[in-house]
């Protein structure tokens, strides 16, 4: 079964995914989050502790690194060398960026993380062995591992508190690897109203639990696909492409005005979360 | 010119000599043993709490995902290298002298592996289900992923581990009739009986020992070189600065090699001392094995250099970053005391008063291992609190009791396995002994014509 | 000559035991007739009476008429004891048979039966029944009581359902990689996805 | 004509070889050069020159053991990784190559190893009964030729081995 599987469709098996050949053919969820708009209130995260029954660990833990975070607002407070104490930190919100080419899923022993057709960076849980490769290999850290059994052992959810918990995600157990899944459970429930009615899911349909929440709608999601959407606008505008590991706006003679960017993106991981750099009163 | 073996030895006396090691060794012995298994119960502890607890009490965290347990379980694996490299490799290069000290080279082969592929799995967060990383088929239809170094790393262990068990088991079976001939009851008798196989040291069983033991031989050598590259291959693989680095398989080989020969140093003048087996490890023979150490000690520093010229070089600037990191940063004590103890230090064995003295060299050459354990965790630990992503950098870890009572109780653990091999087991190989001494008569007697003839 | 033998009967005997071992590794599309474990319901609801052929006493009662959901949610639902009532309180001729009492009991009392679950999956799968409904009625036409077949069994046969498949992941994915035509019409035809997080959450 | 075992013990090769060379020169009526053994504490292929031309087949089992064991591997994984649950990696095909080259690798010298050894075992004759004589001695420092003969020979044959100061023959006992 196996080897005819193999021999017949030897050729398109040798092609990379995603590529020219093997696009996204109905989505491709993307982000992007305009660093200007940015409180940095942590509304967001917040936000995603409820959606995805993230455990609070405590202070202690929190001290000890142990924290699940999905999204976490990071803080910033030079730029290339110049102080701007004065007009506070920066923010920057970092969730998964859900690698077109992710370090992670190749590393995986057991291939617990994968990418899916829609272009999301898959992770489950009951297969993870918890080897943590995944995580040494990410640039960005954005994943988390179960240290301790944090539903049973150390009860963070004492008895009223389980019934906040969504059952559309998992309680991971320990000694597992988590992570962003651009609130997944959104996705697929709005994909199969959609599919019900024999369309696409249309913009602004479906929202992450970060984007809902934001006070200043900094976090913009959607289907890259989809040309009316607001993201795939947003990264037109801003001539951020997918595909790239080096925009041609920043090669360009005169670098452009232009705020869009993706973070450590030269090491040729095609994130899917675009970034609108902030402006500062003193750099302009 | 000093002696490897004296030629004069009856090859009875050396049946004799052996199997006495089987009987009675010296006081030391125990002692050792005792200590051992002491260390295992720290290990077994602290394993047993981390089981129940969670990971978390290893005192990893979210951006230092690994720690002591991967660091060490690079050392056991590089460990194992040398055992290759004297039993194969000498082997197909007809150096004679490696007979006598082979045989405890290989046992510490295998027990080093072993003891690596036990890292493996106090590593793992969900320990419970390692069995998802081996392919079978399942009902699921799921395999593992094939593109994983840690997959990789599963078949080249595997491999590594049963054919060095089976080229040991080969290499003594002509031992183990010996004992079989000699040991005439209790379970020992039964043990040897069954595992010799019925072997009589006939014509074809020679013959087709010699071959066997021959290719088995061509075959570890490859193995041993891929399966340190593939475990070089974890880190080279990977994107993380000062890992990313493709002179990473050919340097880690170099250092598997090196701590293999100060750990089989160790261990020569300990079952020197503890099983009286002063006749056939002699100092000749350990200045050679110095002396091939010191080579390796130097191969390995001018990797190292290597390594180092090629991330300053290269226009990484996170991998330079990194470099200068490890060398200032609060990993800078243990950068150097490495550099000190796997570079300067070793210059010590190139002095001939060195190169014989047991005690000094017994101290050298445990501290060359301390340098080369530090060198795995330097690749490590360094590169995870100061990574690709600003938000690593400020996240201090200091690993628990927990990873060091581990780490503590491995060693316990693989002088255990060690210690009871060279009570059971000849761990010195006496039918090699036997041809070592047959070839250096002939060659004496060929000696002695070539000058009746003038 | 003695020595080969040995051999090759230890390899045989392993050769055979993997081979037997990869054959049941596979497991069948459908079990055996026998039912899967019992559950204790708190009223032992006649499903061969509700839903059965009518030659055999049935009603021949839709399946989505009480288990409204299944066709536009992800769930299929127990029915409300609402449901329920509404048929029993004009049905006179069982109004008295000892399990419509106790029915009428929960409904006097205001409570909600407790029914037990028979079809549980663990929960990291997420089980869509809306789009298997939609696949298999509405676009394939096949007949309901075939459909939810599938994977609960033979139900209308059944007094308590029982659970009949055996709801593992290689059981679902035998399914799944099974080429099924689009529609009734076409001859096109798809497997279902295999993506992991399909399924799982 | 029953035919019966003698074992002759020698002090050293040379003894042994000339015995050997001494019994192939002269035909013994009832004796078979081809029903000699030889045992030795070590391995000396010099001497087991004399005993004539012996093929050596391990190396085939080698051969096939390594190429059954990479060629195994490499449908194993390939096809594993193209079956229903073709699992994507990001920017990767389903199946890479030098991944699977890799464990082609590995288990070609596993392959290699184990049927390697299985073939010394098959050829050596491995694991074997104890043959009708035998003398610790052998293990030690001794030299054995292990003959079998009809009864008439076995009288040419001890001269033989006395000529050759064997030290000790042994014979079995008479049925």
């Amino acid at each position: 079964m196996s080897i005819v599987n193999l021999l017949g469709n030897w050729s398109d098996f040798r092609q990379q995914h995603p590529s020219d050949e093997h696009k996204h053919l109905e989505y491709k969820w993307a982000m992007s989050i305009d660093l200007d708009a940015c409180t940095g209130c942590n509304a967001c995260s917040v936000a995603c502790y409820a959606e995805n029954n993230l455990p609070v660990v405590g202070k202690e833990k929190f001290s000890h690194g142990h924290s699940h975070h999905w999204m976490r607002i990071e803080r910033y407070w030079d730029n290339d060398g110049r102080e701007f104490a004065d007009q506070g930190a920066q923010f920057l919100p970092m969730l998964c960026q859900q690698c077109e080419s992710a370090p992670c899923e190749t590393v995986c022993p057991v291939g617990a993380t994968n990418h899916t057709a829609d272009g999301l960076n898959s992770q489950n849980y009951h297969r993870c062995v918890g080897s943590r490769y995944c995580n040494a290999n990410c640039p960005y850290k954005v994943r988390y591992f179960n240290w301790y059994d944090y539903p049973t052992t150390e009860n963070v959810w004492p008895e009223p508190m389980r019934q906040q918990l969504n059952p559309d995600a998992t309680v991971r157990g320990k000694g597992v690897m988590e992570k962003c899944t651009f609130c997944l459970q959104r996705l697929r429930a709005a994909q199969s109203t959609a599919r019900t009615e024999g369309r696409s899911v249309r913009d602004g349909e479906v929202q992450t639990a970060c984007q809902q929440v934001c006070p200043t709608g900094a976090i913009t999601f959607g289907n890259l696909v989809d040309p009316e959407a607001k993201v795939g606008k947003q990264w037109m505008q801003q001539q951020v492409e997918l595909n790239k590991d080096k925009q041609v706006k920043d090669t360009a003679e005169h670098a452009s005005k232009l705020r869009g960017y993706r973070v450590l993106e030269e090491l040729r991981t095609y994130p899917s979360v675009m970034y609108l750099e902030q402006l500062r009163e003193s750099a302009i | 010119m000093e002696k490897d073996i004296r030629e004069d030895i009856a090859w009875a006396q050396i049946n004799k000599d052996v199997l006495k090691s089987l009987e009675n060794p010296r006081k030391l012995y125990w002692i050792i043993l005792f200590i051992a298994i002491a260390m295992v119960g720290v290990a077994v502890g602290c394993e047993v709490y981390q089981y129940q607890t969670g990971m978390g009490v290893a005192n990893k965290n979210n951006s230092h995902v690994w720690g002591l347990y991967i660091a060490t379980f690079i050392f056991w694996i590089g460990m194992s290298h040398s055992g290759t490299l004297l039993s194969a490799i000498l082997h197909l290069m007809h150096a004679d002298w490696r007979k006598p000290i082979y045989r405890f080279a290989e046992a510490m082969t295998t027990f080093s592996l072993m003891t690596a592929g036990l890292f493996v799995l106090v590593h793992l967060g969900r320990l419970w289900q390692v069995y998802y990383v081996m392919p079978y088929p399942s009902e699921r239809w799921v395999w593992p992923n094939f593109q994983s170094p840690l997959v990789w790393d599963m078949f080249a262990i595997a491999t590594y581990l049963s054919s060095s068990v089976i080229f040991l088991y080969v290499g003594m079976i002509p031992d183990l009739a010996i004992c079989r001939d000699n040991i005439h009851s209790g379970w020992r008798k039964k043990l040897y009986t069954v595992m010799s196989l019925g072997w009589e040291g006939t014509d074809r069983q020679w013959r087709n020992f010699r071959i066997t033991y021959l290719t088995v031989a061509c075959f570890l050598i490859p193995l041993a070189v891929s399966v340190h590259s593939i475990v070089a291959s974890d880190f080279a693989m990977s994107n993380m600065p000062g890992w990313h680095v493709t002179s990473f398989p050919p340097y880690f080989v170099a250092g598997a090699l090196y701590s293999g020969c100060a750990a089989i140093i160790t261990l020569f003048v300990i079952l020197r001392y503890t099983f009286k087996f002063e006749e056939y490890m002699t100092l000749s023979i350990m200045r050679k094995l110095v002396r091939l150490t010191f080579a390796i000690a130097m191969v390995w520093t001018y990797l190292n250099m290597i390594e180092f010229a090629s991330v300053w070089y290269g226009h990484d600037q996170t991998a330079k970053d990194q470099l200068i990191f490890k060398a200032t940063g609060p990993y800078a004590p243990f950068f150097w005391a490495m550099i000190f103890f796997g570079s300067i230090l070793p210059l010590m064995l190139a002095f001939k008063r060195f190169q014989t003295h047991l005690p000094i060299l017994f101290v050298v050459s445990i501290l060359l291992n301390v340098g080369m354990w530090l060198e795995r965790w330097m690749i490590i630990a360094p590169s995870f609190a100061h990574g690709h992503y600003p938000w690593t950098w400020d996240h201090d870890q200091w690993p628990s009791f927990v990873q060091w009572g581990i780490v503590f109780g491995s060693f316990g653990w693989f002088t255990l396995l060690f210690m009871v091999f060279c009570k059971v087991f000849p761990s010195v190989s006496m039918y090699e002994v036997k041809e070592m001494v047959y070839h250096r008569t002939l060659a004496l007697k060929g000696k002695s014509a070539a000058k009746g003839g003038h | 000559m003695y020595h080969f033998l040995r051999l090759s009967v230890l390899f045989i005997g392993l050769f055979a035991a993997s081979c037997g071992y990869a054959a049941n590794a596979t497991p069948p599309l459908t079990t055996s007739d026998d039912l899967g474990p019992k559950v204790e319901q708190p009223i032992e609801f006649p499903h061969d009476r509700h839903a059965g052929d009518a030659a055999k006493g049935g009603m021949q009662i839709n399946c989505m008429y009480c288990h409204t959901y299944a066709r536009r949610s992800a769930v299929a639902g127990i029915p409300p004891l609402q449901k329920c009532i509404g048929c029993h309180q004009s049905i006179e001729s069982v109004r008295e048979t000892p399990r419509i009492k106790k029915l009428f009991e929960y409904w006097e009392a205001k409570k909600a039966v407790p029914w037990k679950k028979v079809h549980d999956l663990p929960d990291f799968v997420r089980f869509n029944h809306e789009r298997h409904i939609q696949r298999f009625i509405f676009k394939q036409g096949k007949p309901v009581q075939e459909a939810c077949g599938y994977c609960h069994g033979d139900v209308k046969t059944m007094t308590v359902a029982r659970r009949q498949k055996p709801l593992s992941m290689g059981w679902c994915v035998s399914c799944h990689q099974k080429d099924h035509p689009v529609d009734a019409a076409s001859t096109k035809t798809t497997h279902g996805p295999n993506d992991c997080w399909q399924c799982h959450k | 004509m029953s035919q019966r075992h003698l074992l002759a013990l020698f002090n050293d090769f040379d003894g042994a070889a000339a015995a050997i060379s001494e019994l192939r020169a002269t035909s013994i009526k009832g004796f078979d050069i081809d029903d000699l053994i030889l045992k030795s504490p070590i391995e000396h292929p010099e001497v087991e020159a004399v005993l004539g031309d012996k093929p050596i087949n391990v190396q085939w089992f080698t051969l096939i053991g390594a190429c059954m064991g990479g060629l195994l591997a490499f449908f194993l994984v390939a096809s594993a990784q193209a079956n229903f649950f073709a699992q994507i990696k990001g920017g990767k095909p389903i199946v890479p190559l030098p991944p699977d080259f890799v464990l082609t690798y590995e288990m070609f010298i596993l392959g290699g190893v184990f049927i390697t050894v299985l073939g010394f075992l098959i050829c050596a004759g491995l694991p074997a009964k104890r043959s009708p004589l035998y003398s610790s001695k052998v293990s030690e420092d001794q030299i054995g030729i292990l003959v079998k003969g009809d009864e008439s020979a076995l009288t040419t044959l001890k001269t033989i081995f006395t000529k050759h100061r064997a030290l000790e023959i042994q014979e079995e006992a008479g049925r």
